[in-house]
C-alpha cells in the first residue's frame, strides 16, 4: 500500500493497462513530450513510444472521432480532451458516432474506448478551463460517464473503462488532482462501473454528491453531525449508469435528501435523482429533496469572488440540510 | 488547379492492370449496382418500404473502381451514395436490400435509417448521416492500421459537399501528419443536395484540398470505372507501402433527385442530359465491346441473371417482418449494462 | 384571420420579420433556391436576394459560428441547422460563443440572434432525423430555448426571438409542420418568450408538455376526461427560462402532477421541472409527480413498431395519470 | 509551398508606404507592446495577479504590423497571443493591464481569463479561450460587413496550431466562397503549446491552406514589422476592395513558455537563441536607425515615456478591487430576462 495522489493514480492506470494489453494506446494534446498539461501522462510516451502516445493537433473532432474509428478495428483507445471546456466541437463524434456505435449497427460493430476529460473548478480557471459539462453525456444512452473523487476510484473506474466493452466518458477533476492523497493497494484493482459508494452510514438524512463536491460534502457533514444530524454520505461515481438501487434504498431509510452538484442547477444530473427519487420513493420522503448546485450562470467567472460565490460549499450545504431537516 | 488532370485515354488491357476476368468482374458489379440502384428506386415508389432512397445512378464508377480488387479487411468508409461499394465489397444482396427494407434481417435490425449500408464482415462501416463522419471515423480506422502494423488500407467514401465540414479538415490533416494507409474518393457530383459546388468552395477542383495536407490529390473522371480502378488502385498501392494518403477526385454526376422525395428542380434539365451522355456502364459496355470482351448477348444474358439474383434477394426482404417494439431496448450496451425499462 | 399551418407561420414570421428590419438575414444549408428541405424559406431568396438568404455550405460551425460575427457587427442573423441531429457540430460555437458573448464580455459585446433547429419524431425519420436535443441548451446559462406547438406560437415565438436582445434556439417540430393548423390574426402580434400557455384548465391534475407532445397530451385528456379526470394542461413553449410560476401555481391547485417528454427520460427538460416542482411545492403534492418519456435509447431507432414503442402516446399517458390518481 | 515566398529586403522609407511620423508610430507601438509584455511577465511573478499570463515577446511584429493603420470600426478578431493588436488598436493601457487584473475596471468585469482582451469601443472582439473561435466569429464579422455593404474590413489572428481546428477550416471555406473582407494572419512560431507545427500538419508552409480556398497565401518573415505591415496592408486594402481574403502566414517564434507556468523545456536552447538574434524589436530599430529616423537618445526617450504610461495604467489597476460576488449575476440575458437566484 502507497499513498498517491489522484492524479498519480491516473497515471499508474494508464502504465499498467498499457503493460496488460497493447492494444491500449493514448492521443491527445501535449500529452507525450510534454507528459500532459497537468502530467497525467508523464513517462508514458518514453515508455511505450510515440505510435502508442501520440501527441495529436487541435483537433477535438478527430481525436474523439479517430479514436472511434481505432476501436473500430480493435484497438482500444484512450483519448484525453484536454480540458472539459474543449469537447463542445468532439459533441459530433461522441454524440452520433462514439455514443450510437453499437445501437445504429445492430451490435454489428462495437465501440469501446475511453475518452478522459479533465475537468471543474475552483482552481482559478475562469469560464474556459473549469466545465464539466457532464449532463450532456448523462443524458445520452450508448455512454458510460464516470467522474471519480477519490484516488482508489480515479484508479479502479479508469481500469474498468479501458477493460470494458463501451464507450465510456472519464472525467477527472482538475481540483482534486493533487489534492487528495490515499493509499491503494500495490495489485491490481478495478472498481466496478455502476455502482455508488456509501462513503459513510447515516440515518437522518441522505447526502448525494459527485466529483469535488463530496469532499465539500464531507467537510460540511463534519461540522453538521457535530450539530447532532447523522448524515449518509453516497458518492455517485458512475453518472450514466447511476446508481438508482442505492440511493433509493438509501432514501427509503433517511427519508430526507440533499443533492449536491458543481455544476449549475438547471437541467443537471442531479434534477434526474431528485426527479427519480419522488418518482420512486414518495411515501418515504419527510421532507422535500433539496439542490444545492452552482449558479445559474455560465461556469465558471473568474475573479475569485464570483468563483466563490459560484460554487457549493460547505456552509451552504450545512444551511440547506439545516433547512430540510428542520422541515 | 489540381496537381495532374487526367481524361480517359483508350487503355489497352495491359493497361487497364487487369486480366480479362478482371475487367468483366469489374463491369459486372458497375452493371449490379445500377440495376440494384433502379430497382430500389423502383421498389421505393412501389411503397415498398420505408423512409426514402438516395438514388447513385450515374455515379457508379465512383465506387465500384476503388473498391474493386480490395482484401475483406480493407475497410471502406461510406457516406450515403455509395451502394455500388458495398456491391463490389461483397456484401450479399439480401443483407443490402434488407438494410433498405429494414426488416429484421437488416444488419443494423431497422434501427438506424435505409441506405446506411454496413456490413462487417466485408469491412464497410456502417454510416451515420452526420456527413464526412465516417471520413473522420475511417481515418481512425486507418490510424490503427498503423498502429496495428497490418498492410491494410481505407478508402473512404463523400461528396464534394462534404469537404465543407469541419471535422473532414481535421481528418486529412491527420492523415497527412502521419501517412496513413487512406484513400480519400471525392464524389464531386456538382451539388450537395440543392446547393451547387460553386457555394461550397472557392475552388473547381476539390482535389486542391490535398494541397493544405501535404499528399497528393488527382482530380479524374469519374465517369470511367477503367481509369477510376486504376487512380485508386495505385493510391491503394501507395497507401498499403506506407506512404501515406491520396485524395482522388472524381466528376461525376447524379441523375436523380437527392432521394427520391426531391423532384431535383434547382438544375438546368441540359445539364443533366449532358450527363447522361456520359453514361458509366454504357461507357464501359463500350469500352469492352470495343476490346472484344463483351458481346451484346453476353451482356443480356448478364442482366438476366444480375436481375435474377436481385429478385431472388428481394423476395426474402419481402417475406421478412420488422423486428419487435422490444428490440428498441438492444444494443444500447454490451451486455454489462442492462437498459432501464419504464413500464407505461 | 386564416387558417395557417405550422410551417407557414414559420414561413411569415421570417417573410414579415425581413420586411421590417432589413438587418434580419438568413443562412442554412438549402434555404435558399429549394426553400428548405421542408420549404419553410419558401420564396423568401425570390424576395429577398441571395445577400440576405444564404445558401451555406454543410458547415453547421460556421452557420453557428459565423452568425455570431454578424451579430457583433450589427445584424439580426437568423441560421437554420436543418436537422437537430445535425446541431452537434455546432455546439462548440452555440455553447462558447453565442450562449456566452454577453457574459464573457462583461456586457460590451451581445449576440442577439437565433437558431432555427427542425427537430424531432414520428416522422419515421430513424436515428439521424428524429432528435431534439433540446435538453443541451436548456441546461446552458445565457440561451433562450424555446419550442412552439402550435401555428400561432411558431409565429409569435419567432417574432419574439428575432427581435429579442438575447440568443435564442428556436426549435421546430417537423411532425407539426403540416399536421396542425389554426387561425392567426392577420396583424403583427408576438409571443412573449418565457410564458407558458395553460391550454385548458382543470383541477384534478397538472399535465406539462412541450412540442408534439402537447399533441398527444390533449389526445389522453380527451379520454381522461370522459373518465371524469379533471386536467389542466400546460404547454411549456419557452423551455429556458421556463415558466416556474405557472406550473408551480398549477399543481399548488391540482396536487398533481405528470410531465411528458418525447425525448428520453434520463437527464431531460421534465427531470427539472418535477425536481424544481418537489423543492418549491412539496405540502401539496398528494401522489408522486410521474414523467412520461422516450425510452432511454438512442432517438429514435428507424424501423416502425420501434419508433412507436420508443414514444410517448395518448395511451401512455392516460394510463399513467390514472395511476397517479389512484395514488 | 506558399505562392509566393519573401524574405525581408531593405525598402526604402518609400517602399514602406508610410510616413516617417507612420514609421515612427509603428516603432512605437511595436516597442510599447514589448515593454508592456516584459512587464505584465514581472507582475505575475510578482503575484500581482491571479491565473496566468501568455506571452508574445519575439512575435509583436506580427500583431503590430498588420494592426497599425486599420481603423477604429475595422475589426480585430485575436486569440491569446495578441496584446500587440490590442495596443496597436489604440486600447488604452489600463484597460489591456485590468483584462489581466481582471478587476472591476476590467472590459469583462473579471468573468472571462486574463489575457482576453478585448474592447468594444476599438472593435477588438474579447476572445475566448477555444482556439480559431473568433477565426469563425470574425469570418461571421466580414461577412456582416458585406452584407451591410460597408467597406470596413476584419484581421483575424491565430496560432499554426489553430490551424488543425475544423471550424477553422469552415471559416476560410467560407470567406473563400464570398470573398470576404477579411485578412488571416497566422503566426506560425513552431509550436503548439509543446506540440511541434510538423506534428500540427504534413505540410511546412501553412500559408499553402489558402489553396484549399481559393485565396492567395503568402509566407512571410514575421520578425521584420516593415514587411509585415506593407504584406498586411495590401491585403487589407485588397480585402476592402471587395477582392476577397488573404492568408499571410509569418514565421516567427516565442521567447517564453506557453504561458508563464510553462518552463518549456520541449524546445531546444539553441532554437531559442538562433530566434532571439532575430529579435523584431531590435532589427525594427536597426532598421529605423539605418535610415537616420530613430537615433539612441531618441529611443531612450521613448521607453521612458512609455514605462510612465504603463507605471500609471499598473497603479490604476493595482487600486481597483475585484467585483463583488453578486456581479455573476449580471450579463447572463439581456435585462429582459433576470437570472434565477438560489438562496443557500
Ligand atoms: C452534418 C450534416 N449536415 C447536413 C446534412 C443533410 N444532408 C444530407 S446529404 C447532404 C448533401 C451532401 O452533399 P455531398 O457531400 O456533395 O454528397 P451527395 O449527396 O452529392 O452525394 C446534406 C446537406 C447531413 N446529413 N449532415
Ligand atoms: C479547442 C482548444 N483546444 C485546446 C486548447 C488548449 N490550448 C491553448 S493554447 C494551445 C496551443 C495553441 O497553439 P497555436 O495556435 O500555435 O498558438 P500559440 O500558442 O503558439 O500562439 C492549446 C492546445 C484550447 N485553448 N482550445
Ligand atoms: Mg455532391
Ligand atoms: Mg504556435
Amino acid at each position: 500500500m502507497k499513498k498517491v495522489t489522484y492524479i498519480e493514480a491516473i497515471t499508474q492506470a494508464l502504465y499498467e493497462e498499457m503493460e496488460r494489453d497493447e492494444k491500449v494506446f493514448l492521443i491527445g494534446q501535449d500529452i507525450g513530450l510534454y507528459g500532459g498539461v497537468f502530467k497525467a501522462t508523464k513517462g508514458l510516451m518514453d515508455r511505450f513510444g510515440a505510435e502508442r502516445v501520440i501527441d495529436a493537433p487541435i483537433s477535438e473532432v478527430y481525436i474523439a472521432g479517430g479514436s472511434v474509428g481505432a476501436a473500430l478495428v480493435g484497438l482500444k483507445p484512450v483519448a484525453e480532451i484536454q480540458f472539459a471546456d474543449f469537447i463542445t466541437p468532439s459533441m459530433d463524434q461522441i454524440i452520433q458516432q462514439m455514443a450510437k456505435m453499437r445501437y445504429r449497427t445492430g451490435g454489428s460493430w462495437t465501440c469501446p474506448m475511453t475518452i478522459r476529460v479533465c475537468c471543474g473548478g475552483e482552481v482559478g480557471g475562469g469560464l474556459y478551463h473549469s466545465q464539466i459539462n457532464e449532463q450532456w453525456f448523462f443524458s445520452q444512452p450508448g455512454l458510460i460517464v464516470v467522474l471519480p473523487s477519490t484516488p482508489y476510484d480515479a484508479k479502479g473506474l479508469l481500469k474498468s473503462a479501458i477493460r470494458g466493452n463501451d464507450p465510456v466518458i472519464y472525467f477527472e477533476h482538475k481540483r482534486l488532482y493533487r489534492s487528495v492523497k490515499e493509499e491503494i493497494p500495490d495489485e491490481d484493482f478495478t472498481v466496478p462501473i455502476g455502482k455508488a459508494a456509501i462513503r459513510k452510514e447515516g440515518k437522518d438524512i441522505t447526502l448525494v454528491a459527485y466529483g469535488l463536491m463530496c469532499q465539500k460534502t464531507m467537510e460540511a457533514i463534519e461540522t453538521l453531525e457535530k450539530d447532532g444530524i447523522s448524515c449518509e454520505f453516497i458518492d455517485m461515481r458512475t453518472l450514466r449508469p447511476w446508481d438508482r438501487e442505492t440511493i433509493l434504498e438509501s432514501v427509503k431509510k433517511t427519508s430526507r435528501a440533499v443533492l449536491v452538484q458543481e455544476n449549475s442547477k438547471t437541467g443537471g444530473v442531479m434534477a434526474e435523482v431528485s426527479a427519480t427519487i419522488t418518482e420512486e420513493v414518495f411515501d418515504y420522503l419527510d421532507a422535500p429533496i433539496s439542490r444545492v448546485c452552482g449558479l445559474d450562470v455560465p461556469m465558471l467567472p473568474f475573479a475569485p469572488p464570483m468563483e466563490h460565490f459560484f460554487l457549493p460549499n460547505a456552509e451552504k450545504i450545512v444551511r440547506v440540510v439545516k433547512k430540510v431537516m428542520e422541515y | 488547379m489540381a496537381e495532374k488532370k487526367q481524361t480517359a485515354k483508350k487503355p489497352s488491357l495491359k493497361q487497364v492492370g487487369l486480366s480479362e476476368q478482371g475487367l468483366m468482374d469489374l463491369y459486372t458489379n458497375l452493371l449490379k449496382t445500377r440495376l440494384l440502384d433502379e430497382r430500389l428506386r423502383k421498389l421505393f415508389r412501389q411503397g415498398r418500404y420505408a423512409g426514402t432512397y438516395f438514388s447513385a445512378v450515374g455515379q457508379e464508377a465512383t465506387t465500384v473502381g476503388p473498391t474493386y480488387g480490395l482484401r475483406d479487411e480493407d475497410i471502406i468508409a461510406p457516406s450515403h451514395r455509395e451502394i455500388g461499394a458495398s456491391v463490389t465489397k461483397g456484401v450479399p444482396l439480401d443483407v443490402i436490400i434488407g438494410q433498405v427494407y429494414a426488416r429484421r434481417n437488416s444488419p443494423d435490425k431497422g434501427k438506424s435509417h435505409p441506405c446506411h449500408y454496413g456490413y462487417r464482415a466485408r469491412g464497410v462501416i456502417t454510416p451515420a448521416s452526420t456527413l464526412a463522419g465516417q471520413t473522420i471515423v475511417g481515418t481512425g480506422c486507418a490510424m490503427g492500421f498503423k498502429i496495428l502494423k497490418k498492410d491494410n488500407v481505407v478508402v473512404a467514401f463523400f461528396g464534394e459537399g462534404s469537404t465543407s465540414r469541419g471535422g473532414w479538415h481535421e481528418a486529412l490533416n491527420y492523415a497527412g501528419i502521419h501517412k496513413l494507409p487512406i484513400v480519400y474518393i471525392c464524389q464531386n457530383n456538382l451539388w450537395a443536395e440543392s446547393v451547387p459546388a460553386t457555394l461550397q468552395a472557392g475552388i473547381r477542383d476539390f482535389a486542391d484540398r490535398a494541397k493544405a495536407y501535404g499528399f497528393p490529390g488527382v482530380t479524374i473522371d469519374g465517369n470511367d470505372v477503367v481509369l477510376m480502378h486504376r487512380t485508386a488502385a495505385e493510391a491503394i498501392e501507395r497507401a498499403r507501402k506506407g506512404k501515406g494518403p491520396t485524395l482522388i477526385e472524381c466528376k461525376t454526376y447524379r441523375w436523380y433527385g437527392h432521394s427520391e422525395i426531391d423532384p431535383a428542380d434547382y438544375r438546368q434539365a441540359e445539364e443533366l442530359e449532358n450527363w447522361k451522355k456520359k453514361d458509366p456502364v454504357l461507357r464501359a459496355e463500350k469500352f469492352m465491346m470495343d476490346l472484344g470482351i463483351l458481346t451484346t448477348p453476353k451482356r443480356e444474358a448478364l442482366v438476366e441473371q444480375i436481375d435474377q439474383e436481385i429478385d431472388a434477394a428481394v423476395q426474402v426482404c419481402e417475406k421478412e417482418k420488422y423486428v419487435e417494439p422490444e428490440e428498441a431496448y438492444n444494443d444500447v450496451y454490451s451486455e454489462d449494462f442492462p437498459v432501464w425499462r419504464d413500464e407505461y
